[in-house]
């Protein structure tokens, strides 16, 4: 199974970058462009079939180590 | 004072913190591979500069999964000093050892670069050779310095005293622009609440010879090996 | 199974795709004595191209002066190796990754720090500094702004990573690399003057191994590629960019000098360009040992790829080593321990082929004499570039003051603050003189008191004017940045980056830029001892300024001695050498008069090494607290920048009579330095006595520049002019 | 209108970031994990409220800026 899991910064977490790339759209001369957050995808390929395990595990995985929980939420879809 | 410097893949300031520790404490330190699980009989535990990983995924997130961090957790139990510096300062919040997390500077630009640090206190074993208030130079070099934490964990530092230095200008204040990696209230370096970890952005190591432009980093390891040496 | 490229029919209009010439490819035919495989095709093309075989330069290269006592090893290594003394050897060569960084500027230039990094450690010395030599486009493109942005993110992220300080470079600015940017990087490495590792194999039956990264289908030639009948998935096989993984290079480096602390390894190359065809046909043909490849045995990062793919991947970060069979598990185990891949491919032969086996198949089987020796070699015809009519009397239409602010901010002199604050300088601890600390940057050995000068330097509108006298001002003003920190220049390594060599006039600009580098070779006792050649350098049928880059390495007995060019106040301001006003292809006539006219300043190569001398002399007899060279912009330039670099002011007298204040503040006369000193008098004595011509220019102090007029410029507002460039450039629109 | 633009190397250019991430992960314990592709994701605020429109301008807005198109591809999504 694929597992992706997206990881953003919590909100109250200044985004640097987010604001930077929102910038950089201004300047680009798109219009109606708000709030702009930047995060990462893992996409891992796993090797469980049930897709509630795999789900979990992907899960253990974010908290372990793909997400710093100090600044990060994540969250963890299967296909 | 028995030091020893750990190497996961991808360090790269570990023979300057090397030359640093052998400088001032006349003895060379033991250099720790990250597999490696015993640190007992130890008096300090450095933890140097570089990209561990890569920095890949998260600047230290899997340096702070090492094999060694175990024996690194247990020397901090036994109330060991430990140092971290730049990408060791970044393992030690990756591993919950220092509150807060390192996010990319403001700029989004790596900063190689002099910065002036201000002691905030000159009791500990680090600062021991510094006066408080006192303000050094430091060479600083990383894509990921911006201290960040939530207020309350800031309030709570600020309260404990355990802010160790914070960038200022060469006059000592805490202005916008001498807070180049944008950190939370200029810090640049904190405390563990036993006041025995220190994790610090800058690299004073780099700046203890005169040849490389200045010594302001020596007192740091002057002090160390006076607090440490039994 | 994947469709088979290797079945693919191969031709004479299949050899045109893959860059051979008919001639090249009945060449082929005669070797081989039948229709080539199409992985054979793949080697002979790579290894006949221009890149390989410098079948366009080689009777050029081979007139450069390459020898002294202290080298070790010339051109023909990976490397070029310099004895600095204590029983060390400086290792260091310099190379283009200029196409690659126009393509994808982040990793273009990340993986040209990365291939030449691996140039020098595969010669068993471990890198202690990179620099790098970079020529932009017009700034007022956007392209141009997004190749710098990229371009210098790329060689931070490569060299910051791996742990490298990045302690010099130079950067110029010229609308002739609006499309064609180039990207030279070098790196200088030290190792035990006994340990050199070179690449011949050598043993019947030793086997070959393969280490670092995976293979992939990186870099492959891209037009070989898009003309090939790959079917349904060809969007999957398309030329991919080569992208760089520093981490993995910093194993490599460390896993390498590990095993090379044992007595492994028999022979050792990288995989650069035509990766693991180039490497093994270069390793059995210098050793004159055959090669038999078992591509099976290839650690592979994707599936179903071919020989030809193999043969012909620029996957990074990947080395090739002939074992001592005894110590193939000692070296084994030092990989693994470092995580990287380890794989025997292959072994040595006495039959003089390459045969390269892959799924029970022999993919290649070619005799390796002829593939080098009947390898194309050109004489291609040479047109001089004719001698531009002198300049004449040019008037000045702003004063000192105004001449002075425009050229200290125009973008080939603002300051360079804002990239090499990307770089960190500082890594390893051995920084003596950072960036803009010197004219050279220094950078001690590690455990001792000897250290390297490192510069690099060209001045393209120079060599483009007069390909001569500029060649021979490159290597000059290597020379002299090195001098005026104190150290000894010994050698040096050269990137000829030029446009097409079929054209006449590029091969004229080529060949005479080669006799002009010879001629202060030999002159300066400075020579070529590795390099790269970069051609077919246009776009649209616009060459670029012919830009022959030189980076080079002196070495000071005691760090100590080195001194920098920040002024301190107290000091006089002397000024050696002699001062004519030469305005040609001056900064100031291009952007004070608005002209790009009139020959280059003329270097005398007899001057220049008699003034150079004496300089080094009284810097290191302890005379000198700054010294900063003539170059770019002139005396006023110079002046201005050690005043910046030390935030003290000076005040100057008038120059001679005789030549005009605008040509003696601005001319760009060659072979000239400022030096600061304690005591003018006991100078000019020393300097009267050798008969180096010396004037004093003025004294230090204050928090002013004032000028021989009297005009006050402040620090403060000269610097925010040099500083204004870069930061409000890039900053003008966000970046991601 | 949120847009959620997914950044992924293309396949076969070299995610040095990934295989650290799976080699992190089997050194972690985790088993089962195959290929590992890391990417990024941006999340943008659009005042369009067309969705058609939305996705148009976050693809034009990817092209220009967000993705580099010569080692990425990406894939946009309007919620
Ligand atoms: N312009 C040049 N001047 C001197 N030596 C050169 C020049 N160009 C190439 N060489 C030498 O030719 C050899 C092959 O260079 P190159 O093909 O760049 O090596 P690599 O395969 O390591 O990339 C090296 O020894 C190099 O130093
Ligand atoms: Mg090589």
């Amino acid at each position: 199974m694929k597992a992706t899991v997206t990881v953003m910064l919590k909100t109250g977490v200044l985004d640097p970058q987010g604001k930077a790339i929102g910038q950089a759209l201004h300047g680009l001369g798109f219009a109606g462009v708000g709030e702009v957050r930047a995060g990462k995808v893992i996409e891992l390929e796993l090797a469980e079939t049930d897709p509630a395990k795999a789900k979990a595990s992907a899960e253990d995985m974010a908290r372990k180590l793909l997400a710093n929980t100090v600044i990060e939420g994540f969250k963890v879809e299967i296909a | 004072m028995k030091a020893a410097i750990v190497v996961f893949p991808g360090i790269n300031r570990e023979r300057d913190m090397a030359i640093a520790l052998e400088t001032c404490s006349g003895q060379k330190p033991r250099m720790v591979w990250h597999k490696e699980t015993d640190l007992s009989g130890l008096d300090l535990v450095v933890i140097p500069g570089g990209f561990s990983y890569g920095d890949y995924l998260r600047c230290g997130a899997m340096a702070a999964q090492s094999p060694v961090m175990g024996a690194i957790r247990a020397h901090a139990a036994r109330g060991g000093h430990i140092l971290g510096v730049c990408n060791g300062f970044q393992i030690l919040t990756e591993a919950g050892l220092l509150p807060g997390a390192l996010l990319r500077n403001a700029g989004l630009r790596f900063l190689s670069m002099d910065c002036h640090l201000r002691v905030e206190r000159a009791d500990t074993a680090f600062t021991g050779h510094y006066q408080t208030g006192a303000v050094f130079r430091s060479p600083m070099a990383h894509g990921d310095g911006n201290y960040f934490a939530d207020d309350g964990t800031l309030d709570r530092l600020e309260g404990e005293n355990r802010v160790a230095f914070r960038y200022v200008t060469p006059a000592g204040e805490t202005t916008a622009a001498a807070n180049r990696n944008g950190s939370a209230r200029n810090i640049a370096g904190i405390y563990s609440e036993n006041l025995r970890v220190l994790g610090l952005m800058p690299h004073p190591e780099d700046l203890v010879d005169p040849l490389m432009g200045g010594t302001d980093g020596k007192p740091l390891f002057d002090g160390l090996v006076a607090a440490l040496a039994a | 199974m994947a469709p088979q490229p290797n079945k693919r029919d191969v031709n004479q209009q299949l050899a045109r795709e893959f860059g051979l010439s008919a001639d090249e490819y009945a060449r082929v035919l005669d070797i081989m004595g039948r229709t080539p495989s199409l992985t054979e095709l793949g080697i002979f093309s790579v290894m006949w191209s221009e890149h390989c075989s410098y079948k366009s330069s080689r009777v050029w290269l081979k007139t450069l002066p390459t020898k002294a006592p202290w080298v070790i090893h010339g051109p023909g290594e990976n490397a070029g190796v310099v004895d600095i003394g204590e029983g060390l050897a400086a290792i260091f060569k310099m190379e283009s990754h200029n196409h690659p960084s126009f393509i994808e500027p982040y990793q273009g230039a990340a993986t040209g720090v990365g291939g030449i990094l691996r140039d020098v450690f595969t010669m068993g010395a471990r890198p202690i500094a990179n620099l790098n030599a970079l020529r932009f486009g017009d700034p007022a493109l956007a392209r141009t702004k997004r190749i710098v942005d990229g371009v210098v993110r790329g060689i931070g992220g490569y060299g910051n990573c791996v742990g490298v300080p990045t302690v010099g470079g130079e950067i110029n600015f010229h609308p002739s690399y609006n499309g064609n940017p180039l990207v030279n990087a070098m790196t200088v490495g030290i190792a035990d003057k006994t340990k050199i590792f070179l690449s011949a194999a050598a043993g019947l039956g030793n086997p070959v191994v393969y280490v670092g990264s995976k293979t992939g289908r990186d870099g492959i030639h891209g037009a070989t590629m898009a003309s090939a009948e790959f079917g349904k998935d060809s969007e999957e096989k398309r030329p991919t960019v080569q992208v760089g993984d520093p981490f993995t290079e910093k194993l490599l480096i460390e896993a390498c000098l590990e095993l090379m602390a044992t007595d492994a390894i028999v022979a050792i190359q990288d995989m650069g360009a035509a990766g693991l065809t180039s490497s093994s046909v270069e390793m059995a043909g210098k050793g004159g040992v055959g090669i038999e490849l078992d591509l099976d045995q290839v650690p592979q990062r994707e599936t179903h790829m071919t020989a030809y793919e193999m043969m012909l991947s620029e996957s990074q970060e990947r080395m090739l080593m002939v074992l001592r069979p005894d110590r193939q598990d000692v070296a084994r185990a030092i990989f693994e321990k470092w995580d990287l891949d380890f794989a025997v491919i292959g072994v040595l032969t006495d039959t003089g082929r390459i045969v390269v086996k892959h799924q029970g198949e022999i993919e290649a089987d070619i005799p390796l004499d002829p593939l080098a020796e009947q390898a194309p070699l050109y004489h291609r015809p040479t047109e001089e570039t004719p001698k531009r009519a002198p300049l004449g009397e040019v008037a000045d239409p702003v004063g000192l003051a105004a001449a002075l602010e425009t050229l200290i901010a125009c973008p080939d002199l603002a300051s360079r603050a804002w990239v090499w604050d990307q770089y960190d300088s500082t890594v390893g601890g051995q920084t003596v003189k950072r960036p803009g600390g010197a004219d050279a940057a220094i950078v001690k050995i590690e455990g001792r008191k000897l250290a390297l000068a490192l510069t690099t330097d060209c001045t393209p509108r120079y060599v483009f004017a007069d390909p001569e006298a500029g060649g021979a001002q490159a290597v000059a003003e290597a020379w002299r940045n090195i001098t005026a920190t104190g150290a000894l220049p010994l050698a040096i390594t050269d990137n000829m980056n030029f446009a097409n060599p079929e054209k006449p006039l590029i091969m004229g600009q080529f060949a005479a830029s080669i006799r002009g580098m010879s001629a202060a070779c030999v002159a300066l006792d400075f020579p070529v001892v590795s390099g790269n050649v970069s051609l077919y350098n246009e776009t649209e049928g616009k060459p670029i300024l012919p830009t022959p880059a030189i980076g080079g390495l002196g070495v000071l007995q005691d760090a100590a001695q080195a001194i920098g060019l920040g002024l301190a106040p107290g000091l006089d301001l002397v000024l050696v050498g002699t001062t004519k006003g030469w305005l040609g292809q001056s900064l100031w006539l291009r952007e004070v008069a608005g002209r790009e006219e009139g020959p280059p300043p003329p270097v005398d190569l007899a001057a220049e090494r008699f003034n150079g001398d004496f300089v080094r002399g009284q810097i290191l007899q302890g005379h000198v607290r700054a010294c900063h060279d003539v170059s770019d912009g002139g005396l006023l330039v110079a002046v201005t920048e050690m005043a910046l670099g030390g935030d003290t002011g000076a005040n100057l007298l008038p120059g001679p009579a005789g030549v005009a204040a605008h040509a003696f503040w601005f001319g760009e006369d060659q072979g000239r330095y400022v030096l600061a000193v304690n005591d003018a008098a006991g100078v000019l004595q020393a300097a009267a006595f050798v008969g180096v011509p010396a004037i004093r220019i003025g004294t230090s102090g204050g928090a002013e520049l004032t000028l021989p007029d009297g005009t006050p410029m402040s620090l403060d507002a000269l610097r925010r002019a040099n500083e204004h460039f870069f930061p409000a450039w890039m900053n003008a629109t966000g970046q991601a």
